[in-house]
């Protein structure tokens, strides 16, 4: 069973390398973009058919590990 | 005093940080971070260098360590702990600082000397400097921007819980004089007992005579006390 | 199925290659086995082109433990110490990634210094890029430098020195030559030589994957527009599984189970197993079955052909299996039993009970090619440029023009992204004329430059190759180091070109007597050939790094300025040779005439005489000249300190231009104080060294009597410009 | 008008940080895990009507700078 996971930066927290990013956008000629921020993507692929409870397990790696939440949000997707 | 150093696949900075205490006749250990078990300590040390590669989050992986718990109970139980570079990253990745060390802001690595000021010697590890003393010190980090939120910052300057910021020369600190983009010049933080100090400038680097100045003597000096 | 032209070629191979293939095989080779020859026969691991020619070069003297033929070469500095060096190009993985390009060439270099039991203590390089108007420059600068300070500060190697130039002619081929340096028991080298029958053949490290399939093929090969295509080939690195693999040989390496040990560099598993069985006279057996792959369904062509990182093989001593497992289990590495070896002398490979190959080993190593290529002499330009013709140019005006050039330049933007001192033995880091390392826990250190000079190779290839030896050697004088050796990355452009391997020959002959007459032996190297896209080929340009030895730490010199008052005496004759000057390059865009004339005698005295008069402690700094000239050497030792200079102007009839920016060999400026100038003095005359005192140390300004005067805190702006502008975001 | 660009590693390139988040995942229980790769996540906010026009930007954007194409592939969604 699969998974992705995206792992993005809080509102509020700073984000260097989106801004930096952003601005080398902006050198490049692209002057209608607003914003950009950074974050991590992760392709899971368990070996689990209860979809329940690889889910749960997604979940709690996403808690334990892949994600700081003092600083960062999770977002667990189902991949087809 | 009897110190350990903590060591993770990846640090680099274990064996200078040994010679630095060695040099000041701390009896160190090296722990290797499968053991359960810590030495009785009086310091504990979590050194440089890129533990598990830096992956995921630097200092992320080394926080899930057998030898962790041990450190964060030891901690908890008032001992001194000095994480340094990435021993800070360490450090706050599991919980015993607070705040985040994110990529610097001018997303290269940066790798030399600056000077930082002393902002309170009123503390186990600094109490051999003077207030307001510039040192300079030597840093090398991927990930040394410290941020944190408001309420946390507020009392982290009101309460002498920073204890080193980055200037110049004349002690100025400002946008100019910071290296890596870190809020309010941020070098180095306690936790609220002050005995767990996270630093990214690395005073082992300063303490021998034919390679640099000797800034970070002090440090060494002040845990002796 | 038989082999088809197409194959061959694809391969990399002229079709009489293969009929010699076939012929010692007595029959036609299988996919496998073309591709493993493939492998072994290129100019990468073959040296076809080069051997006969390297051969010339003086490998021997009395500190050299083992030179050229293993992974690094080794050398003697007293006591139980021995240092153990090589200098390496990842020049076309560079261009087509230059991250990772750059981080696997440091990589590569670190595993070959530490299979031989040594601790790496320093990492150097090379690194030269086309135009700053091209556009691919910038991109790839700021790759290359962010790859090589990515995998060594991981690995915490500290990165202490090296040369960065720009020079269309790289335009589309750079280069990046890495070179590491380590320290090992002179009792405790290990070899690649496999010894002994039956002996376990261990796979340790990295899984293998199919990164780099045919990377060595490509690294011998031109580029054209149709090298998008070879992209795949890139190789990924992971400095924290090298760190492991480091820290697991080496403790492997303390007990004497190891008989014999071999990285994975080029070729993979094919070269390391093919040297390691031919060096030793043996056959080799491998079941590929057990070989670790990272991916399902490896095939054994991309087993043996995979260039992936962080691997090695060794040939373990029959009861010691159990032990040596524990450590890399510690480490969490993979430790597999792939095979033995044999009396056969054949590489025989096996998988899913299936013989898959079978090859002699002479027929892979011995019997590979080797050719004396056709080659023509260089013509030689014998043009003069007389300053007085040229547009006048103010001498502060020329030597801005030249401190803000990309080439001359303050190189911090770099160094700053490399950890230049964890380990904490960085006696000096970059910036000065040599790096310098102590060797831990002893009174002693080495120094280590690198070196080249591509425009002097280019109009003379034979002065060129004697100069870059010279200069090299200078470098390590200057900080008071006595040179031992070096170790040599030679650059070229396509050998079957008769023009570039006249380039290539003549070089290595002016490479060869330099080091003759220095007793300066070659004990490592590398050869890059093929330099060269859509027929254009570099300049050559081999890349020299030298080892130099202290015996006292404590008469480390740097090129800092000490104190007003003191004097800057000037040992060397200058006659003002301007041709290939960079006052002539960075000011009127000329590079024509021949290179500066290289007299090895005066070489040699003066050298000795700067190492005789540092022993007697007469000197307070110091610093060779080289490109730019006197002028941008007294610059650089101002700019160190932030002191300034009084500049006495020439009292012979030369020119001053000439004077202040002719780049002629075998010279030093040294820092005196006064008070022991007739000493000094006395003490040249009677060796017969050409000596001048040129200027006097004084605060705040630098100047040349009655010519100009500048603050120096305004050329040291000047000199850091450069890089900043030419790297910012915005 | 938002998007979402993952970019992820190509099959057969090496990915060093999945390799080790993996295998700390496994050490800390998740045993049922096949396998994790590590790519990258990006939020991008256009100034722009023209989804046809801020798609093709976001291409660019992509193929210039975010995707190093030669290990990378990537993948634009456009965020509702
Ligand atoms: N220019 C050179 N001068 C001296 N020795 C060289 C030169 N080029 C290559 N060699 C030697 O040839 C051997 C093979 O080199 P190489 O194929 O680069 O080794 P590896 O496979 O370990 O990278 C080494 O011992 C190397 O030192
Ligand atoms: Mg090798």
């Amino acid at each position: 069973m699969k998974f992705s996971v995206t792992v993005t930066l809080k509102k509020d927290v700073l984000d260097p390398q989106g801004k930096i990013v952003g601005q080398t956008l902006k050198n490049m000629g692209i002057k209608n973009l607003n914003q950009i921020r950074q974050g991590k993507f992760f392709e899971i692929d368990m070996d689990e058919k209860d979809s329940i409870k690889a889910e749960k397990q997604v979940k709690e790696m996403c808690e334990k590990l892949l994600a700081n939440q003092i600083i960062e949000d999770f977002k667990i997707n189902k991949a087809e | 005093m009897k110190s350990s150093v903590i060591v993770f696949p990846g640090s680099n900075c274990d064996r200078d940080v040994a010679i630095a205490l060695e040099k000041l006749q701390f009896k160190n250990s090296m722990i290797w971070h499968k053991e359960t078990e810590l030495p009785k300590s009086d310091l504990i040390v979590v050194p440089g260098g890129f533990s598990y590669g830096d992956y995921l989050r630097s200092g992320a992986i080394a926080a899930k360590s057998n030898i962790l718990s041990e450190v964060i109970n030891a901690g908890k139980k008032g001992a001194l702990i000095l994480g340094i570079c990435n021993g800070f990253q360490i450090l706050i990745e599991c919980g015993l600082l607070k705040g985040a060390l994110l990529r610097n802001s001018g997303l290269k690595f940066i790798s030399k000397n600056i000077l930082v000021k002393v902002q309170s010697n009123n503390n186990k590890f600094f109490n051999k400097y003077k207030t307001n003393e510039i040192l300079k010190l030597n840093i090398a980090h991927n990930e040394g921007n410290y941020f944190t939120d408001k309420k946390h910052l507020e009392e982290l300057e009101n309460n002498e819980l920073i204890p080193l910021k980055y200037c110049d020369e004349k002690g100025n600190i400002n946008l100019k004089t910071n290296p890596n983009g870190s809020i309010n010049n941020i070098a180095a933080i306690f936790n609220n007992n002050k005995n767990i100090l996270g630093m990214m400038p690395h005073p082992e680097r300063m303490v021998d005579k034919i390679l640099s100045e000797e800034d970070g003597l002090g440090l060494f000096l002040s845990l002796m006390n | 199925m038989t082999i088809t032209k197409n194959q061959i070629k694809t391969h990399g191979l002229k079709i009489n290659e293969y009929e010699k293939i076939k012929e010692l095989l007595g029959r036609d080779a299988n996919l496998l086995e073309l591709g493993i020859f493939s492998a072994m026969w290129n100019e990468h691991c073959s040296y076809k082109s080069s051997k006969i020619h390297l051969k010339r070069l003086p490998t021997r003297s009395s500190i050299v433990i083992q030179g050229p033929g293993e992974n690094a070469g080794v050398i003697d500095i007293g006591d139980d110490d021995a240092i153990v060096f090589k200098i390496e190009s990842h020049n076309h993985p560079s261009f087509i990634e230059p991250y990772q390009g750059a981080a696997t060439g440091v990589g590569g270099i670190l595993r070959d210094v530490f299979t031989m039991g040594a601790r790496p203590i320093a990492l150097m390089n090379s690194i030269h890029f086309g135009s700053p108007q091209n556009k691919k420059t910038q991109n790839l600068l700021s790759g290359v430098v962010s790859g090589i300070g990515g995998y060594g500060n991981s690995v915490g190697i500290p990165t202490v020195g090296g040369e960065t130039k720009f020079n269309s002619t790289y335009n589309e081929n750079i280069l990046v030559n890495a070179m590491a340096i380590g320290h090992a028991n002179k009792n405790k080298i290990f070899y690649s030589k496999a010894k002994g029958l039956n002996k376990s053949v261990v796979y340790v490290g990295s899984k293998t994957g199919r990164d780099g399939i045919h990377g060595a093929t490509m690294a011998s090969a031109e580029f054209d527009e149709n090298s998008e295509e070879k992209k795949p080939t890139v190789q990924v690195g992971d400095p924290f599984t090298e760190k492991l693999l480091l820290e697991a040989c080496l403790e492997l390496m303390k007990d004497n189970s190891i008989i014999s040990i071999q990285d994975m560099g080029a070729a993979g598993l094919t070269s390391s197993s093919v040297e390691m069985a031919s060096k030793g006279k043996l056959g080799i057996e491998l079941n590929l079955n057990k070989v670790p792959c990272r991916e399902n369904n490896m095939t054994p062509y991309e087993m043996m052909l995979s260039e992936s990182q962080e691997r090695m093989l060794i040939i373990l001593d029959d009861k010691k299996e159990v032990e040596a497992k524990k450590i890399f289990d510690k480490w969490d590495l993979d430790f597999v039993v792939i095979g033995k070896t044999t009396n056969t002398n054949r590489l025989v490979l096996n998988f899913d009970n299936q013989k898959v190959a079978d090859i002699p080993i002479a027929a892979l190593s011995d019997e590979a090619p080797l050719y004396d290529r056709k080659w023509t002499k260089v013509k030689l330009s014998k043009n003069k440029i007389k300053i007085k013709d040229l547009k006048k140019i103010k001498i502060e005006d020329a030597l801005i023009k030249i401190l803000s050039s990309p080439n001359h330049s303050n190189k911090s933007w770099i160094t700053d992204q490399y950890d230049q001192v964890v380990m904490c033995d960085t006696v000096q880091k970059s910036g000065g004329d040599s790096a310098v390392i102590r060797i831990h826990d002893k009174d002693k250190a080495i120094a280590i430059s690198v070196d080249s000079s591509a425009n002097y190779c280019k109009a003379d290839p034979k002065s060129g190759g004697k100069q870059i030896v010279c200069e090299n050697w200078r470098n390590l004088i200057s900080v008071g180091a006595k040179p031992l050796a070096i170790t040599n990355c030679l650059n070229f452009g396509n050998p079957e070109k008769p023009k570039i391997m006249g380039e290539f020959v003549e070089c290595i002959n002016g490479i060869k007597e330099a080091c003759e007459f220095l007793n300066f032996p070659v004990v490592s190297g590398n050869v890059s050939f093929y330099n060269e896209t859509n027929s254009k080929s570099i300049s050559p340009t081999p890349v020299i790094g030298g080892i130099g030895v202290f015996n006292n730490i404590k008469k480390i010199l740097n090129i800092k300025t000490k104190k007003p008052g003191n004097l800057i005496l000037a040992i060397g004759k200058t006659l003002g040779h301007i041709e290939q000057s960079a006052f002539l390059k960075e000011n009127f865009s000329i590079s024509d005439g021949p290179p500066p004339e290289v007299n090895l005698t005066n070489e040699k005295n003066n050298g000795l005489a700067v190492l005789k008069l540092i022993k007697e402690n007469f000197v307070l700094s110091a610093h060779d000249i080289s490109s730019g000239g006197m002028l941008v050497a007294l610059a650089e030792m101002s700019m160190a300190s932030k002191l300034g200079l009084k500049i006495y102007k020439p009292k012979k009839l030369i020119n001053s231009i000439e004077y202040f920016f002719g780049e002629d060999q075998g010279r030093y400026l040294l820092e005196i104080d006064k008070t022991n100038l007739k000493k000094i003095e006395s003490s040249l005359k009677k060796s017969n060294i050409f000596f001048e005192v040129i200027a006097e140390i004084q605060n705040d300004m630098f100047e040349i009597e009655k010519t100009f005067s500048i603050k120096v805190n305004d050329l040291y702006n000047h000199n850091n410009k450069w890089y900043h502008g030419f790297n910012a975001v915005n």
